[in-house]
Order: C-alpha cells, then structure tokens, then sequence
C-alpha cells in the first residue's frame, strides 16, 4: 500500500510512463459471441431512440442524455467485467443495459414508473441496479469518480477478484473530484478500471477548448498510473483492452487508466441541436466509424453472417424494445404513499449489538 | 419600456455593465461559444470577444477561484454556474475565499464579485440538480445574497450586484428565463437589501422570493375570493434582510406565512420565522408557517414530485390555518 | 465505571465497533500513524493494522466519496475529517452522494458512513478554521446530524452512529478532547435522535448542544443565584430533532433561548426557534431569543474574538430579557 | 488562450514532456546581492525564532507554522520577482517578509495587534500585504491556488509585466483545486509560477505516504504544462530557475510548475513535535544542507566576506527582529469598537454610475 521510498531528498530522474502492458489476455470473440455484442449494441441503440421519440413526446421528462454512437465502449467493457462493479455519470442507459439490467427496467425508469431500475425515484441521470452489481449513474460531473475507489476498496478486503468500472467523459477530466480519485487510486494501489469515454465533447466544448492536452490518458502520468489510449470504435479491441486492464488491476499492480476515443450522435441531451460540430463531422464518424456497423461488417465478411441473418437480429432487438416501452407506459407511477420511504433507512443491522452489551438491564438505553 | 425575457434582461445588465467597466469579465461553462446554456449570455462573445466573455472547463472550483483572485487583483468578475447544483463543489472556494478575505485582510482586499445561475427547483430533474443554495450561502457573513422574480428586477438587481464591492450569490431561475416583462428604456439599478410589497393586504402577511413569489400571488388571489387580504412581499433579498418591511407588514396583519423553495430544516424561511417571532411577538396573533420542500430528496416521477415542492394550495392552506379557518384534511406532515 | 478523557471515549466506540464488525475502518489524515492529529485514534493502527486505520493524502473529497463508494458496497467506514473546516471541498461528496443516494437508488444502497472530527469554534485559529457546520448539513434530508458534549455521550453515540444505516454526520469539538468523565465498564449505546435534560428548571428552557452545553449550564447556575431556574437541554442529535423533549420543557417554560456556536443566520437555532413558535405559539410567554455567534467573520485577536463567540453572560443577559428583567447596557447587536 | 486542434480524433502519439528549458536569465549574484540574500534568510529565520519563544509564552496563539529550514526557497524567489504579485498557504511568515512586508507587521499580526498586517484579524496564517503585492496566506490546503490563477489573468489583462507567484506544499499537490488551478493555467496560458515546496512532509505523514509519485513536478505532466524540479537549498540557483520560471511564463509561452525540494526543520505546527522523522534526518539536513551555512560558506570562499562580518550581520538580525518583537508586544489591541468593520465593504465604486442613468429622477432607485 505504499510507493517506494526515496532515501534521500536529491532531485532524481522522474519515473518511466507507464503503459500498460498486458497483451490482450481473452480468447478472440468466437462467432456466436461477436453476435451478441452486436446485438446488444443495437439493442442499446434501439431503446435510445425510443427514449427520444418518448422525449418528445414528453413520456419522458427533465434531462436525457443519449449514448448514441458509443455503444462498443459499454458493450466491449462489459464482455470484459461482466461479474465486476461498475458506476458511471448521468449518460448511463448504455451502461446500465450493457452490464444487465433489463431494458424495460431503464424504460420505466425513464418514464418515471415505480417498476423502474430506481422505482421512479432517480430518473434517466439516476439509474441503479443493484442485481448486475451496476452502483449507479450520477448527476454531478466527476462527483462518482471517488466512489469507484471505495467500491474497490471493498471487494479487495473482502478478498473478491472483482475490479471496479468507473466511466466518465473527457470533460470530467478536468474535476477536482476525478484527479484526487486518481491520486487515492494510485497510493492505495486500488483495483479500478478507470475509462474515461473521450467523446470530444463537453457539452458544446471542444476537448482542445477544454483542456491544453487532448491526451486524457496522460492525466494518470501526472500521478503515476498505468494508462493506454485506445481507439474505441472496435468493440472486439475495447473488450481486449479492457480485459487487460482488469488483470492489470487485479494483479495488485494498481489501477488503469484507460481513454478510449469514442463519439456521440446526439446533443448533449434533449435540449441540445449540437451546432457546434463542424460540419460534416458527424456524417464523417457516421459513415467511416460507426461501431455497430464495423461489427455487421466484419460479421458478414470474418463470421459468414448473411445480411438476412443481421436483419433478423434487426426485428428481433426492435420487438424487445417495443417491449419494454410498453412495458413502461403501462407500469404504475410510484404510489404517493411511498414518498417519505426512501429518506433514511431502516435500521438493517440490529442496533441491539450480537455481542454482549454488558449485565445491566438498560440494553440499547441511555446508561 | 422595452418586453425583454428574463434571460434578456440579465443580458442587457451584464451588457451594460460590460460597457460600463472594462474590468467586467463573464466566466463559466458554455458562456462563449454556445451563448449559454440557457442563452442568458447570448450575443455577448461576439460583442466583447474572448477576453471578456470565457469558457471554462468543467472545474467550478477551479474557475471561482481564478474570479476570486481577479476580483482581489482589481477586476469585477461574474462567474456563472450553469446551475447552483455545481456550486458544491467549489463550495469551499466561495465560503473560506470569497467570504472571509475582506475580513482576513482587515479591508486591504476588496472581492467584487458576482457569482450567479440557476437555482433551485426546476422540473423532473430529479435528486441532485433541484438544489435550493439560498440557506447554504446566505448562513455565511461576508456575501450577499440577492434573487428576484420578474425581469425588472432581474436586470436592476444584477446590475447592483456587479457594481458591489462584496462577493454576492445571485440566484435566477431555470424555469422562469423565458418569462417576460417590462423593463424602462433608461438605465436603472435595483439596490441590494430592500424587499418589495407586490401587494398589500390586512390579513396576512405571505413572505416569498424567487419563482415562488407568483405563488404567494395567486395563493392571494384564491384567498381574495373567500375574502382574505393577503400582503405579499418579495424579499429579492436574503442577505442583507430587509427587516423594516418585513416587521411593519407582519405588525399590521399578525399574521405570517413564509414560502420558499428548497428543505425546510435551517432554511431561509427559518431564519424570518426566529427574527419575526422576536421583533413582532406583541403582534403576532397565530404562529408563522412555512411552506417548502417536503423533507425528502426530490424523485423523479412527477407525481411525486408534485407532492414534494410548494405550491399555491399549500399557500392557502397555510393561511387558512393561522387565520384559524377549516383546511382541508392536512398532507402528511414532515417528520 | 472509567474515567476517560473525550478523546479516549471516542477512541473507545471506534475500537469496540471495530471489534464488533470487521467492515468498520477508519480513514483520514494522520488517523494511523500519527494516531489522530487530536490522538482520537490513538493505538488503533497497532492493533488493527493498516488495512482498517488508514492515513490519506489531503484530499478530502477524494477519501470522502472512498468511504462513500465502500459504504455501499457493504463496508461501515468512518471518516475522520481533521477538522470539520476542512470537509467544505468535500461537500458536494456529502450533499449530492452520501445524502442522496440511498433516495435516488429507491433503498438499494444503503450508505452507513460516519463522518467525525472537530467543530466550531477553538482558539484563535482565525476566519478559516472556526467554522461551525451544523446547519450547512442538517439541512440535508437523507444525512443525520449528533453531537455530545461529554465523555459518555461521545462514546454512545459514536457507536450508534457506526452501526446506523445512514450517513452521520458526529460534531466533535477539539477544546473538550481532554475533558473527562465517566463511562460504565460494560458497553453501552446512546440512540439517535434523543435529546437529553441536563437540569431541570421552571422558568425558562436554554437549549443547546456541544459543548456550549457547558455554557448553558454555567448560565443556569448563575440565574439559580438570581432566584431564576433554567432547565437546561443538551440536544446531541440536530437531525432528527427531539421535538417531545424540547416542545414538553417550552409548555412547562413558557419561554426559550437557545444557544450555539456558528452564526446565527438559518443555523440551526433558527430551525428551532421556528419550531418551537409554532408548535408551542400559546404556551410562549416571551420571544424566544438566540445566542450564537456575532454576525462576523471570525478575528484572530483574542480581544476580538472573545467579543464574537457565545458565553455564559449572553446567556443569563438573554434569559433576563425573556424574563422580562433588568439587563445591563445592550452589547451592539448584529446587524 | 486554445490549444491546438486535433483535427481528427484518432489516438495519436501523446505531446512531448515539457521541461523548462530557458537558461538562468539573471547575471551571477554580486557579493553585495549576496549578502543581501544571506541576510534575508537569516532575517527570516530570527524573527521566527523569536516567535517560537513568543509562541511558548503564549504571546502568540493558535497555530504558528514555522518555515525555518525553507528560507532559500522564498528570499531566492523573491529576488527574482521582486515586484510581481505572490500568494501563498499557512505557512507564510517568510514568504511576506522575502517579500518586503516588515517584519514588524509579520511580529505584529502574530501577536494580534492593531499594527500587524492584517490588523490582527488574520493571524499568523493569514498574512496580507498588500503594498508589497502580497495576496495573502491561506489555511485551506490547496484552496489559495486558484486564486493565483484570476491575479494573473487581472496582471494580463492590465497588459502588466507581472507575474503571479504560488506556493505550496507537497501535501498541497494532492487537493482537487490545486488540479483544477493547473488545468486552468495551463488551458489559458497563464503568467502564473507555481511553486511546490517539496519539504518532504504533509504533517506528519512523508511524501512516499501520501503520494504514488514522489517528483510532484510531474503533476504537470498530466495537464500539459512546463514543468522543473530543483534542490532548494541555493538560494542563488532558486534565484536563476524562479527567473527563467517567470521568463517563461510572461513571454506568452503558458505557467511553469516548479517543485522546489527543501526541508523543514521544526515540527508541522508549534505543537507538533515531529517524532515522525526517521532519526537522525534532520541533523543530517541542518549539518549538510542548511541553505544559510551554505551561503555564508560561499561567501567566505568565493566573496572574501569574513567571519566577522558575518558575526556582525547576525547581530543586526538580531537587533531588527528583537525590534519586531518589541514594537509588537508594544502595539495596541484591535479596537472592539471595529469588530463588524471588516465583514462587508463599503461601496468603494459610486453605485450612481458614472453613465447617464436616464432622466427619471430617481436614480439608485427602484424604477
Ligand atoms: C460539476 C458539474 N458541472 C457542470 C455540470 C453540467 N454538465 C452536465 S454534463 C456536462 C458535460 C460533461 O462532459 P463529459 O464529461 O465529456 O461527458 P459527456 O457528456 O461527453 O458524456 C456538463 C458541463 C454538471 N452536471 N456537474
Ligand atoms: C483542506 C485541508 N485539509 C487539511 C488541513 C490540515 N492541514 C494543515 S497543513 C497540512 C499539511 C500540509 O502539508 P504541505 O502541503 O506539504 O505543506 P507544509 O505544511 O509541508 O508546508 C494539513 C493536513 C487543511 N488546513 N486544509
Ligand atoms: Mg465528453
Ligand atoms: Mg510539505
């Protein structure tokens, strides 16, 4: 838990990069399995528009930010962490569907329905799902970041093989929050996978009006974490490098920091027409790097998928999708009754202790 | 008279004051370039250039900082954040800096400063973007902390705020930038620490600020029909407290409702209800109310979010109780 | 029974609950090593090693939301901030996480987290490190606020707020570490939420909390000699409030003051006094009165600062004036 | 003030470390300078030691930093920038006076009297000065360091030739808002010269404890900025690197992270009583490395100073700074009659713009 001392207090030479340096450590994606990732890119892809055409039509409410366009990063990390912890920002329907949790569970979420993720409670930025051991999206930029080190924290004193996900976006990049995550991470050589999705936005900030490098994954060389830099349009490569990072990180090596490029279709949210693109560079990335093309690509020309076969997977991922809106219209709003249940919380662990409190009769009193 | 929206009309201040004094920089996420996230800004990039008119990074505490620093070095900095949510996380920033280095320096260090955006409740946002700051800040000597409801005020208040030479907390709205209003063609400044009467009555006194203060109204006018006075007064400022036209209004009625958004718990509303019950105990005929947030963190669902923030019927039904007439069966109460 | 030290007894609840329960640990800056910058942790590395008693960098918001993430994944951290001046660059961690969360994920995650250190007001640490925090955090539905002002408190309540489900937020004061007093051998909890009578009286109710306890009480022995009995209540827990034992002394008193480090705008004495004018409106038979801070930033100078902080003879001024007697001369009042 | 635009976004080789690489800018010390600079230290450290004593008889109260074993550090940096703006942390009785506040003031404020610097509202961490372009010290860690960022945008914009110098500890290096300040910094090319004084302790807790590095320079390595790490205990050559540091900084080329190594002599706080040290660290340091022996070495050696003179130099210290201590104990008590002067300003601009403000004849006044 703690770095190597310096004998004496001279001016040394600065410590090497370091890079991560794990090969990529699973099997290559046999056919069956490239076609799940497909289809659950496309799958998360088909609940996010629905999610819009429900926006406008006012189903849904407040702010909603799509993941459009960066469906390989959630869907490769989860092929590499399906069994670990993840938590991630306000953009999180993606991440929540690609590690587990029902698409219907995000849709009446989305719709504010007591049969959401988070009963209705948490809304689009707030999705929770504790099943699939997904601890949250969260609303303050760079605000969860920390979170993820006590997450890890847990599972290794509890001895488990499990790393933490923490997702955040390149303008998260620049939080007071993110860099003393990083710092802590780092000392107590925590197993966290940190990625931080660097879609070249923040909102309608360019990265290099936003930062003087646009190198994100040097922000780990400021404080002496492993980091690589991958491009993010392969899904097949982000579950490679991400695999590495989480045997990197469970090794007791210390934590990753991992930039993957990425890019968003939509706004920001909702409310955004996203006119500070220059143009044509959304119908550039649309056409050259759309990740879930890339894969009927190399599905059809690696795998011998037919085109019939993908549009199949096509129908059947629009079916589930349909599915979970109506699944959402037609669940309950939660029941005004419920309003004051979820402020404090019961006590779970007996207050009256398991171990002995003493002979005097005043247990649990005032003594 | 121009009808200038609310965001115009911030905007023609911040304008104004631009040309004014050279010293006068607007900061903060989304300011430049995308004319503000809710186009309070708009225009402004294009007339002042980058200089003068600055996009940040997402690092609030960062960028409240850098004004701190510039408003000590001689500058009149106005840091925006895109809503008080962000805030808390430049907390200290604001609290241990901009507050406390007037007294620290023994005067030598002046921090004219204007920090401002959203705040409070808006619509569907869910737990952590409907913060209310209002009690947050205003707990704390050193800053001011000043709000409004229509865009006159908006525009003269601000105005006063840039031209201050001490740190203050401008609160706007989200909900209320599209608002219209009439605002005079001439210049004109709206001066910090005086409350406004925006209707006199005899029965009650309703205390509000901020969006909530058209709640007051109409809550007065629903009382008006069972032939209930209300006063209501709009406060537009927490810090300093305007407590003569607090006191003469509750001295007159007896009575005092106050309405606010965000928790109850230490909240602004308390601070009015512990100074009124002081300064008017002899008047006071039925003990002062508030009406605020329930006590919980705001849901997503709007039905529960309905259940959650003030509205004009609670408004009404808090002065129908300290006027001792029958309310409908009570909601359940905080606990 | 033992005779502890507040420090001691604090150090006590920590190792007993960490005997208890092997998902407690402590973290926070020089709590191991160093054994506590105030030796609150004192022995607790030794014997429990540095995986449960863990020096941090200083980065507050950092190990804040460390312990936060750790809470919900199962684990019972407690955070020792060195002094709770410094937990402002945490803040948005405590507000917009720890308080939240158990609400936004509809009960999925609990976050049992204790957050400790000294509070309020010492000695001539000057503006930036006298801040009282209470009501910046119980404003917060979703966090628990307690504090104690002696040894058998401080241990009883630690170890309830330890094995409470909820973030806590446990005040500690750093002029009192070395105070002494009694714990019973056997182990012992003192619950949440409980307000406790520390003398009984007939005349007036002087609520308080901290170690200004000790101050109330001084105050009441002085009114005893003056014929005048004060009941006197130590509060020790902000959030919940224990509104039986406040509202039954009021209805016995008729009047009230209340006394607390911190400033005094919407502080928690605020909250109560708005309380207790409403729920006890027509047993009051006098304004209830506050006794906190002066409205300023806090001076280095002991002159100065002897001026600005609460004492025993503001209290006895304040609770002649509710009583309708003579005072002496008026010390200025806050603007 | 933007970085260059990557124009597309693939992963691309990541920006060269910067290092600072302009030459020492000033000519060599004369003997005169020298002396100067010896003095200053010496200076600085007699009056702290008084205020040890005086802390002992609890003339002084609360917490009292002492920066002896520092000097080197600010009265080298101060004679490179002797008319630029400084801001620094708690530990700021040398800083001032390496920047010209008397040490009577210094005395003074520690001593709680009227006649400090900061009219004893401040207190030995909060030292301000404002004739000597002294911003101040600050007790939050970390939380000045933004500060220094807005008074050199101030300088900048003023078309000032003005740098604003920042120090602050190597604990300092581990908070969000130090981050944060020098992501901004180096974002907007900031005339800014941030120093790390790396004296190998935060508290009680060393540098390999609370960071996975321990060459805090790199820090700026994560965010793109100019970056050195130096041995303080020259004063000459803090002199020439703090020079070539604001060269840098004012020729438009962006701030400069300098993490001065030095060493603390006394415990944290006047209550601290460093047990923490590994034994015999601070005889070693004192016996070898004491940046004022080192001069007064030098002096004898390459300036043909003699002893004596020396002698006589730190009895003039001496008298100067047993002067402080006297003017001080002597000093008035702030005024109770000025508690609420200090809380808010009084309006300093005429609130009645110096622009028409319309023909209504209420002016100032509610329209
Ligand atoms: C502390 C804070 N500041 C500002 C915001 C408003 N905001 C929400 S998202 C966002 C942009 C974030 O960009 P990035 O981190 O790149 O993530 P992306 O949206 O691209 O996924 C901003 C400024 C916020 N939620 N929290
Ligand atoms: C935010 C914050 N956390 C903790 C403290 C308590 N504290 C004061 S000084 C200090 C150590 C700072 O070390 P460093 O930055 O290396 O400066 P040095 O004291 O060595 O000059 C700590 C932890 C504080 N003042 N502010
Ligand atoms: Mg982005
Ligand atoms: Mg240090």
């Amino acid at each position: 838990m703690t770095a190597p001392v310096r004998h004496d207090h001279d001016v040394q030479p600065a410590p090497k990069d370091r890079l991560l340096l794990v090969k990529d450590p699973l099997a290559p994606v046999s056919t069956d399995d490239l076609l799940a990732l497909h289809r659950k890119m496309m799958l998360l892809r088909r609940v996010e528009e629905l999610a819009a055409k429900a926006y406008t039509q006012r189903k849904i409410r407040g702010f909603c930010h799509l993941y459009i366009g960066q469906e390989s990063v959630a869907v490769g990390a989860a092929a590499a962490t399906a069994d670990d912890y993840w938590i991630t920002s306000y953009r999180d329907h993606g991440h929540a569907m690609a590690k587990g949790t029902s698409p219907r569970a995000v849709m009446a979420e989305l719709f504010g329905r007591s049969t959401g993720a988070s009963g209705g409670q948490g809304g689009s930025m707030h999705i929770f799902d504790k099943s699939v051991r997904f601890m949250g999206g969260y609303g303050i930029v760079g605000g969860h970041v920390p979170l993820a080190n006590g997450v890890a924290w847990a599972a290794r004193a509890r001895g488990e093989d499990r790393v933490c996900v923490c997702f955040f976006g390149d303008g998260a990049a620049n939080q007071g929050a993110f860099f003393e995550a990083l710092c802590l991470a780092a000392l107590y050589k925590l197993p966290v996978v940190f990625i931080c999705e660097n879609n070249w936005y923040a909102m309608g900030t360019p990265l290099h009006r936003q930062s003087a490098i646009t190198d994100m994954s040097l922000r780990a060389r400021g404080v002496g974490m492993t980091r690589e830099q991958l491009d993010g349009w392969d899904v097949e490569h982000v579950r490679q490098r991400v695999a590495a990072a989480r045997q990197h990180a469970l090794s007791g090596a210390g934590p990753v920091l991992l930039e993957i490029v990425t890019y968003r279709y939509r706004g920001h949210s909702m409310s955004d027409p996203a006119k500070y693109r220059p143009k044509g560079e959304l119908a550039q990335q649309q056409k050259g790097r759309d990740p879930i093309q890339l894969t009927a690509r190399r599905l059809q020309a690696d795998h011998g998928i037919t085109e019939q076969s993908l549009a199949q997977t096509k129908a059947d991922v629009d079916a589930v999708a349909q599915d979970a809106w109506d699944f959402a219209l037609h669940s309950p709003e939660p029941d005004p009754a419920t309003l004051y249940d979820h402020v404090y919380a019961p006590q779970q662990t007996s207050l009256a202790a398991d171990t002995d409190l003493g002979q005097t009769p005043s247990k649990n009193q005032d003594a | 008279m121009a009808t200038l929206q609310i965001r115009q009309a911030l905007g023609r201040a911040l304008r104004e004051e631009m040309i004014r004094d050279p010293g006068v920089f607007l900061m903060g996420e989304e300011v430049a370039h995308y004319n503000g996230a809710y186009k309070v800004s708009q225009g402004l990039l294009d007339e002042f250039g980058d200089d003068r008119v600055v996009d940040t990074p997402i690092s609030e505490g960062g960028f409240s900082g850098l004004g701190i620093g510039a408003a000590m070095a001689g500058m009149r900095p106005v840091i925006e954040f895109m809503t008080w949510n962000f805030s808390l996380v430049a907390y200290d920033q604001l609290i241990n800096g901009a507050a406390k280095i007037y007294q620290m320096s023994a005067g030598q260090y002046h921090v004219p400063i204007v920090f401002r955006g959203p705040n409070g409740i808006a619509e569907n946002l869910g737990s952590q973007h409907n913060t209310a700051v209002d009690s947050i800040y205003a707990h704390f000597p050193g800053l001011k902390v000043v709000t409004y409801c229509d865009a006159h005020d908006a525009c003269g208040l601000l105005k006063s705020a840039i031209r201050d030479d001490n740190p203050v907390i401008f609160l706007e709205n989200e909900m209320t930038y599209g608002l219209k209003g009439e605002l005079p063609d001439h210049e004109y400044l709206v001066p910090l620490g005086s409350a406004k009467v925006r209707r006199t009555g005899t029965d009650l006194t309703v205390i509000s600020w901020g969006k909530q203060v058209f709640n007051a109204e109409s809550a007065a006018n629903q009382l008006e029909q069972d032939g209930i006075s209300a006063e209501v007064i709009d406060l537009r400022s927490l810090r300093p407290l305007d407590h003569e036209t607090i006191f003469k209004s509750v001295v007159k009625t007896g009575r005092c409702v106050i309405l606010h958004e965000g928790y109850v718990f230490a909240g602004v509303g308390a601070e009015i209800a512990a100074r009124v019950q002081e300064a008017c105990f002899d008047w006071l005929q039925a003990p002062i109310l508030r009406v605020t947030n329930r006590d919980v963190n705001q849901p997503y669902a709007t039905g529960l979010e309905q259940l959650v923030v003030p509205s004009a019927d609670r408004v009404v039904e808090a002065a129908r109780r300290v006027l001792g007439l029958a309310v409908p069966a009570d909601n359940r109460l905080d606990p």
